[in-house]
């Protein structure tokens, strides 16, 4: 049980949130190719290091927000509102 | 008692309070105070148990928690620890891993075939021929170790948890343990304390009158501190990321066990140093004991452990030992120094010691053999925080490497020194705890949204200047120049790890795996050091070289029931489920929901429907309100379909598909006001639906000005279903016209229900039937559901279930998603075809959709009947080629229809198959394959929806 | 119907320990108004606390900053229509009666710290959470809305869950009050046996 | 060590190590490297609950994860080791009406396959699972299983030492301690020559260059961090996957038992511990130091099922990395880059394919063309193709 400095609640427990996964950014639907959709949807950097990723505190602020963890250590610095 | 001493002056047993229990069906006594081992041994009892593989007899050998030779049953429950659990009156105490019997005991023939047993012993046996290995896995199953489950009885739910956040948390209440928690809760930390046994003290409890006078002094002293609390007979089983803590609390009034979760700022390590047997051939015989069991045992509980005594000292404790032992009228034999190179070669007896063969020749009588050979420091709790221990050849035991910030070590963990040293640096590290864990509460506290900003000032970050303690030198014992137990527990022996290394299994790792040692009860705290001596021997390597297997949670077994606690498992219930039960319902688990099955007779609710008007509470259909000039634009966002052109008072059906275009959810949303919508979904879906709408306008588009609220639970929803559902509402509605011209199929009103205002009134048709959707502040639900029952008896109105709606929305061919559909499922499948828009902006899975509709390949959705309609075809029966097995399709639902008098079914077809009228093969679960036809329209009863229409 | 006769998902109670180091109460009843304004609206100035804080009004009724740009009022049962009159609507703002939507109970008294600690992972001491905090965070596997109101100088919490939920976070309340000397009435066991 | 070899397969786990001795038993090359940053089995292959079972939902992880078990039947004879596989019969049980549509729709294509999979009811169930608690009025009552008598479970370390030493027999070279710092590609179109269309050469490691026309990703845990060194991106995320044991118990529990609905899945070794699983841990993370939460979880749900053993302890817990893929099916045959091919995102369920997949990977390596039964698990299903339909069932599948 981690904690996630959620920028509004302050501290809490990993488990009052969900992880939403790193930040992917989405091409535009009505032009992108199938392929690059695909990427999108699919393919992750998943590296073992600093990783930014969306939060959403679920059982308190009920905000997205991202926040930079490292995937190797669970160390998390940085925290910006979304 | 026959060997009770007489009173002992540090004795914790209440010679006041016999207790009476037995011990394999034998009547015994013990005091009050005793542990369960003491007051059996006092009685006389030298062997306890079998041990797990050559059933050899083992008794005593470390008196404490750690004893794996103290495995006992006491009634119901297995595997009690003898040597730490306190005696009750009327235990009922058995020994395990014995059949027939403690003396006569048929397994300890392996002992005889002991060389086959040797490690990696089962891969190489009972492999030809290979159809005989079941069979001798059946015997082997017999002869599992530990103690027996009592079915009868369960104690799952009794438990409790609890969480704690203090400053500082301190696991192990020792001099330095002790010393630590005074200096930080001096320095205005709230400190928890947290002990293992049952009295704070650590080894100055069995110590001497100083010893044991400082022990009562610093105990006393933490009870009474107001920031400190003390839980004594619990222990720290694991440290996790972020330093949050389990604790697990024996012995607590209200509850078996107890789970105390702790965030703590700092964790101060005072687990203090467990002894370490001695490696020689029959070290595992009864009588051999270590120095701190012949102490505990005469000095905590007054129990003689021998009368001749050989004793191998290399510390402090084992000269102790003699003293406390002559002291206790036990004959020393000899006393071999192994600072001076004297030591044990061997001891010889089956029930008990009998020879001693020393190193210098000689062989002595004698029924005890003590040995003080040194210590294993429990770095386990270090290890967890991401230390590597390293091992020390000079002080003969492992000392922490590199610790973080948040995790402190004091005590013998952190070196050696008199009672006064060890309180002084457990002070010292009291105070740099309670310094970093102010500063990280004064963060929290700044941090957190509900809490004011902190009315104290953050102190100064203060450096680490505590004063290391020595490392004082030891002897490297480990084995004698024979080979004996290494792992008691797991019936290892060093000669098994030697002959593990030469078959390559070399590094401490992969000999860990191949010959279990160290994976026993103990989790390595006896055997650890002791195989990799042997394993450093064995590649003649150092033993820095070696290295040690990583400790893993938790640091002392804990029960399943500890770790579950309380059954804490939620149920939704809508504002009419007593109601329901009441009424004679079958309970339905869906999801988190309990719902009404049925009351009764499902068929015949279905039937009411379509003949008379029927009431179901559908209120677990996610419902969120919401509100926005920007609402159509995210309805456009996440809907296939279109929404800016809905007319305020009409609602459309609505279908999602997921990024992957595969089909998500779906529902009716409709148009109360120009800014004000309600959504439906799912009930499943609804949460995360919740979730991805915000998502959407949070990340995507703040811009857009949208208010999403749940709204599930405040609405209770009422479909009223058939006919004269119109006139039974007319009869209670105000402020609504109900005329079909007025409030017309697929268009929504708010209004006045048996007098509760603020109703929502869909006029939908899931079941196929004239109805109306109500949904009715949950508050006042009851009456509303009570009124329309009573005002509808003469339009024959009754409620009716999940069942008769299945059946109902089966007959009109509604499909559901997750049901009829699946994990794979795209728009097309689910015939989704009219209601998609490919040509807006955005919408989610876009470019899926449209690779979709560019296909012909994909599983089409159809309407199916059998052409025996008397048959019910399986939910997931296969439709398959003929008589060929290639599969071709599966039915997704199926009923027997009481409208139609025949079955009807959903199912997904190979697109060559979905063209009405083609002739299909169902394959039924008891093997026939039965012929079906494909339908032309999903619905198998008014296709054109004329009666809902009306 | 009247407005105020509203059928509560917990209709039990209230339960009182021995020593009254705990009390538990429904209440179900209370109003309970929702507003969503940006923080440059009027409603934002008018309603006057920042998210995890909250004051009474002169009305007497509780105004709490629930979220970040999200507002709840408490007051007596009844005033809905009245406390919703109050919220200034200019700009994008939503004013919306929850009442019905919101199970809620008040755990009071000395030992009330204690009980709810049993099954709330939250640092409830009174420097992390002083009278006046409002906050959510999950109660017995329920996700809650919290307010710390003392009442007379005693530890008071007011606690709200989604309406379905109601009856299993009472119960599980209850339950974790036991050990602190509460009964419990038959059927409202966390357990039955 | 030698500076080339025909085929490098980076990782020295169950998947390697079959690999490389396939490649020598069936397709006679052997001039092979197998090389691992620690120790053989010390990654998944040794932190698995060793389940086999072949009862997957479609018909391609039917055919692939059948011929897997087939392997295992044969394996203590082949190769000389009691990897004492005790088949004992596998139950899934159903606590919903929806779980158990899914368990029918699993045994019908079983069935049709050929494989020994049927539904039976909770009474059933009782029989082959006596400790189990089949009151209905539950939170999670017992309405029926999906029971396939060939599953079982096998001693996963048994399995690695048996390869290892079947490939070392052959002079396959296994390289512990051993690690790959990068793979070598020219001619790609990404950055440094790597990526689609480029050509492996060969690898650098920890103790110098090997050169190599082929070389195998067959890690887990690490597969993007070292797909990434071919240029080739990977659809995975790195879970960790928990399991624990507990102290022994005289033996009670004689088959394998999975509840999808509560995340768990539980087997009694002979020596009389109950072995547990869950599912992987929601945070994608590199760590494997474990969390209380899986612990308490797991205990809640395993007493749900077996209230009567809440007084057993659970002993020690421990953690592996899964690579999930979106499909919950594996990444497997040739890339975009020449020479490198991928054996990775064996998500919770590597330990079961490993004999299969060694096979078909050998195949795949010897014939240069996807085999057969590998032919849904090709990367190129992630960019233009449809995924496979195994997530229903596999969600906890084990």
């Amino acid at each position: 049980m981690i904690i996630v400095p959620c920028p509004n609640c302050g501290p809490r427990n990993s488990g009052d949130l969900r992880p939403a996964g790193e930040v992917i950014s989405r091409p535009d639907p009505a032009t992108c190719s199938l392929s690059e959709w695909r990427e999108y949807l699919y393919m992750r950097p998943n590296p073992a290091g600093w990783v930014t990723e969306t939060w959403y505190c679920r059982g308190g602020c009920r905000r997205y927000f991202t926040i930079e963890r490292n995937t190797a250590t669970n160390e998390i610095r940085g925290q910006e509102a979304s | 008692m026959t060997n009770r001493l007489p009173a002992q002056p540090g004795e914790v047993i209440d010679r006041s309070t016999s207790l009476s229990f037995t011990w394999n069906g034998k009547q015994m006594t013990g005091y009050e105070g005793d542990t369960i081992a003491s007051a059996i041994a006092a009685n006389g009892v030298d062997v306890f148990g079998r041990s797990m593989k050559y059933h050899r007899r083992r008794g005593i050998l470390t008196a404490d928690h750690w004893d794996p030779n103290l495995f006992l049953q006491v009634g119901d429950e297995p595997n009690v620890r003898a040597g730490s659990r306190k005696l009750q009156a009327g235990m009922v105490v058995s020994t395990q891993n014995v059949w027939p019997s403690l003396k006569f005991d048929l397994a300890a023939s392996n002992q005889l075939v002991g060389r086959f047993l040797s490690s990696g012993f089962y891969y190489k046996t009972f492999m030809r021929p290979q159809f005989l290995w079941p069979l001798y896995q059946k015997i082997l199953r017999k002869f599992a170790p530990g103690g027996e489950i009592h079915w009868e009885t369960s104690t799952h739910g009794a438990y409790d948890k609890r969480y704690v956040h203090p400053d500082v948390l301190v696991a192990g209440g020792g001099p330095a343990g002790m010393g630590a928690a005074l200096a930080a809760a001096d320095a205005g930390a709230s400190v928890l304390l947290v002990e293992h046994y049952t009295e704070l003290g650590g080894h100055l409890r069995w110590g001497d009158d100083a010893q044991r006078a400082k022990a009562a002094e610093l105990a006393a002293a933490c009870e009474a501190h107001a920031n400190i609390e003390v839980l004594v007979d619990s222990t720290v089983t694991g440290r996790y990321d972020h330093n949050w803590i389990a604790v697990n609390q024996r012995s607590h009034a209200t509850a078996p066990e107890r789970l105390v979760k702790a965030r703590a700022g700092v964790m101060v390590v005072a687990a203090g140093l467990i002894e370490r047997p001695y490696v020689f051939a029959g070290n595992d015989t009864p009588g051999v004991i270590l120095a701190g069991a012949a102490r505990r045992l005469i000095n905590l509980f007054s129990v003689k452990p021998g009368t001749k005594a050989v004793v191998m000292t290399a510390n402090e404790e084992g000269d102790g030992a003699v003293a406390d032992l002559e002291r206790a009228g036990v004959e020393i034999v000899a006393v071999l120094d192994a600072r001076k190179g004297e030591s044990i070669v061997a001891v010889e007896g089956r029930g008990r010691v009998s020879k001693v063969q020393v190193n210098d020749g000689r062989m002595l009588s004698a029924d005890t053999v003590v040995t003080a050979t040194g210590w294993t420091a429990p770095t386990s709790l270090l290890n967890m925080g991401g230390d590597r221990p390293v091992y020390d050849p000079v002080a003969a035991r492992y000392f922490s490497n590199s610790l973080p910030s948040n995790i402190l070590a004091t005590g013998g963990i952190a070196g050696d020194g008199s009672t006064a040293e060890l309180e002084a640096h457990g002070r010292a590290t009291g105070e740099l705890a309670a310094n970093r864990s102010l500063r990280r509460r004064h963060d929290r506290v700044s941090q957190t949204a509900r809490s004011g900003a902190p009315t104290w000032a953050k102190p100064e970050e203060v450096a680490d200047s505590r004063t290391p303690l020595a490392r004082n030198p030891h002897p490297e014992c480990y084995r004698s120049t024979t080979h004996g137990m290494v792992d008691f527990s797991e019936d290892v022996s060093s000669k098994d790890l030697v002959q593990a290394s030469k078959e390559g299994f070399d590094s401490i790792e992969l000999m860990k795996r191949y010959t279990t040692v160290t994976m026993g009860p103990s989790q390595g705290k006896l055997e650890t050091v002791n195989a990799a001596s042997v394993l450093a021997e064995a590649n003649g390597v150092e033993m820095a070289d070696i290295g040690t297997t990583v400790w893993r949670p938790p640091y002392s077994p804990i029960s399943l029931g500890a770790l579950a606690g309380r059954i804490l498992e939620p149920v939704r219930r809508s504002a009419l489920q007593d109601w329901h039960e009441a009424h004679g319902s079958t309970p339905l688990l869906a999801g988190q929901w309990v719902r009404p099955d049925q009351y009764g007779d499902a068929m015949a609710e279905a039937a009411n429907v379509r003949a008379n008007v029927g009431l179901i509470d559908v209120t677990p259909l996610g419902k969120l309100d919401l509100r926005g000039a920007d609402v159509p634009k995210l309805l456009e966002l996440v809907y296939v379909n279109k929404w800016q052109k809905l007319d305020v008072g009409r609602v459309r059906y609505g279908a999602m598909v997921a990024e992957d275009g595969v089909v998500s959810d779906d529902g009716v949303t409709g148009r109360l006001g120009e800014d004000h919508w309600l959504m439906t979904t799912t009930s499943s879906g609804a949460g995360a639906i919740w979730e991805m709408l915000e998502d959407w306008l949070q990340t995507a588009h703040p811009e857009w000005d949208v208010h999403v609220t749940a709204v599930t639970g405040g609405l209770t929803s009422i479909n009223v279903a058939g006919p004269n559902s119109r006139t039974l509402l007319e009869r209670l509605t105000e402020g609504v016209d109900l005329s079909a011209d007025a409030f017309p199929y697929f268009s929504v009103r708010t209004g006045k229900v048996a007098g509760v205002s603020d109703c929502i009134i869909w006029r939908i048709g899931f079941t196929g039937e004239l109805s109306y959707e109500v949904h009715v502040p949950s508050g006042h639900a009851l009456h509303v559901w009570e009124t329309l029952l009573e005002t509808g008896v003469d339009l024959g109105c009754a409620p009716f279930g999940v069942e008769a709606q299945r059946i109902l929305r089966l007959e009109k061919g509604h499909y559901i998603v997750g049901q009829d559909t699946d994990g794979l499922s795209k728009a097309p499948t689910a015939g989704l075809g009219g209601l998609v828009k490919l040509d807006k902006p955005d919408t989610l899975g876009l470019p899926e959709l449209k690779h979709a509709y560019g296909r012909d390949d994909l599983p089409i959705l159809v309407g199916i009947q059998t052409v025996d309609g008397s048959i019910v075809p399986e939910e997931a029966a296969q439709i398959v080629d003929g008589d060929q097995n290639t599969i071709l399709g599966r039915i997704t639902s199926s009923r027997m229809s009481p409208t139609l008098g025949r079955s009807i079914c959903l199912g997904q077809v190979d697109p060559s198959l979905s063209a009405a009228g083609t002739e299909i093969t169902v394959l039924m679960a008891d093997g026939r394959r039965i012929k079906a036809l494909v339908q032309e329209h999903h619905a198998h009863f008014d296709h054109e929806g004329a009666r809902q229409r009306v | 119907m009247s407005e105020t006769t509203m059928h509560s998902p917990v209709d039990v109670g209230p339960l009182t320990s021995p020593d009254g180091g705990v009390t538990l109460a429904d209440a179900y009843a209370t109003t309970k108004i929702q507003v969503r304004a940006g923080a440059a609206t009027a409603a934002a100035a008018a309603l006057g606390v920042s998210y995890g804080r909250s004051r009474r009004n002169a009305d007497g009724d509780l105004v709490c900053g629930t979220r970040p740009d999200e507002w709840t009022i408490y007051g007596d049962p009844g005033r809905s229509g009245a406390i919703s009159a109050t919220v200034p609507t200019e700009g994008f703002v939503t004013v919306i009666d929850i009442t019905h939507g919101r199970a809620m109970l008040r755990i009071s008294g000395a030992n009330a710290t204690s009980a709810l600690s049993k099954i709330c992972n939250l640092d409830l001491s009174d420097e992390l959470t002083p009278n006046g905090a409002v906050f959510s965070g999950s109660l017995g596997a329920v996700g809650c809305d919290w307010v710390r109101d003392d009442q007379g100088g005693q530890t008071s919490f007011l606690i709200s869950c989604e309406r379905s939920f109601g009856k299993f976070l009472f119960i599980a309340v209850a339950d974790a009050c036991t050990e602190f000397g509460l009964s419990i009435p038959a059927g409202w066991e966390l357990h039955p046996h | 060590m030698r500076s080339s070899y025909d085929v490098v397969i980076i990782g020295g786990g169950l998947h390697g190590l079959a690999t490389a001795y396939y490649l020598a038993e069936n397709h006679g090359i052997t001039n092979v490297a197998v090389v691992d940053k620690g120790y053989i089995g010390g990654g998944g292959s040794g932190r698995n609950t060793a389940i086999v079972r072949s009862n997957y939902l479609t018909p391609e992880g039917v055919a692939f994860y059948d011929r897997s078990l087939d392997l295992y039947n044969t394996m203590s004879t082949d190769l000389n080791l009691n990897v004492m596989f005790s088949k004992r019969g596998h139950l899934t049980l159903a606590h919903t009406d929806s779980a158990l549509r899914t368990m029918h729709w699993r045994a019908e294509v079983n069935k049709l396959q050929g494989i020994d999979s049927s539904v039976i009811d909770a009474q059933e169930v009782k029989k082959q699972a006596p400790s189990l608690d089949i009151s209905q009025d539950t939170r999670y009552p017992i309405l029926g299983a999906l029971h396939h008598p060939p599953g079982g479970i096998v001693r996963h370390d048994a399995v690695v030492w048996g390869y290892a030493r079947g490939a070392d027999v052959h002079d396959i070279h296994i390289l512990q301690e051993t690690e790959v710092l990068d793979i070598v590609v020219e001619g790609g179109s990404g950055p440094g020559g790597k990526g689609a269309g480029g050509k492996v050469t060969g690898v650098k490691t920890s103790r110098g260059d090997i050169s190599a026309p082929i070389v195998v990703n067959c890690t887990a845990g690490w597969a993007s961090l070292i797909s990434n060194m071919a240029g080739v991106p990977l659809p995975i995320t790195t879970h960790p996957l928990q399991a624990a044991v507990t102290e022994p118990c005289k033996v009670f529990l004689p088959t394998v038992v999975v509840s999808g609905s509560l995340h768990v899945y539980v087997s009694q070794t002979d020596r009389g511990e109950l072995v547990f699983g869950a599912s992987v841990d929601p945070v994608g993370t590199y760590r494997v130091n474990g969390t209380l939460e899986f612990t308490e979880e797991l205990a809640g749900h395993v007493l749900e099922l077996m209230p009567g053993i809440s007084k057993m302890r659970l002993l020690r817990q421990w953690s592996g990395l899964c690579d999930m893929t979106p499909d919950y099916s594996p990444v497997m045959g040739n890339t975009p880059v020449e020479g490198y091919l991928v054996d990775v995102g064996w998500g919770t369920y590597g330990f079961k394919a490993g004999p299969v997949a060694g096979e078909t990977m050998a195949e795949t390596i010897a014939t240069g063309r996807n085999a057969d039964l590998i032919a849904s698990f090709g990367i190129e299903r992630f960019t233009e193709g449809d995924l496979v339909g195994e997530k229903g069932a596999a969600a906890v599948g084990h």
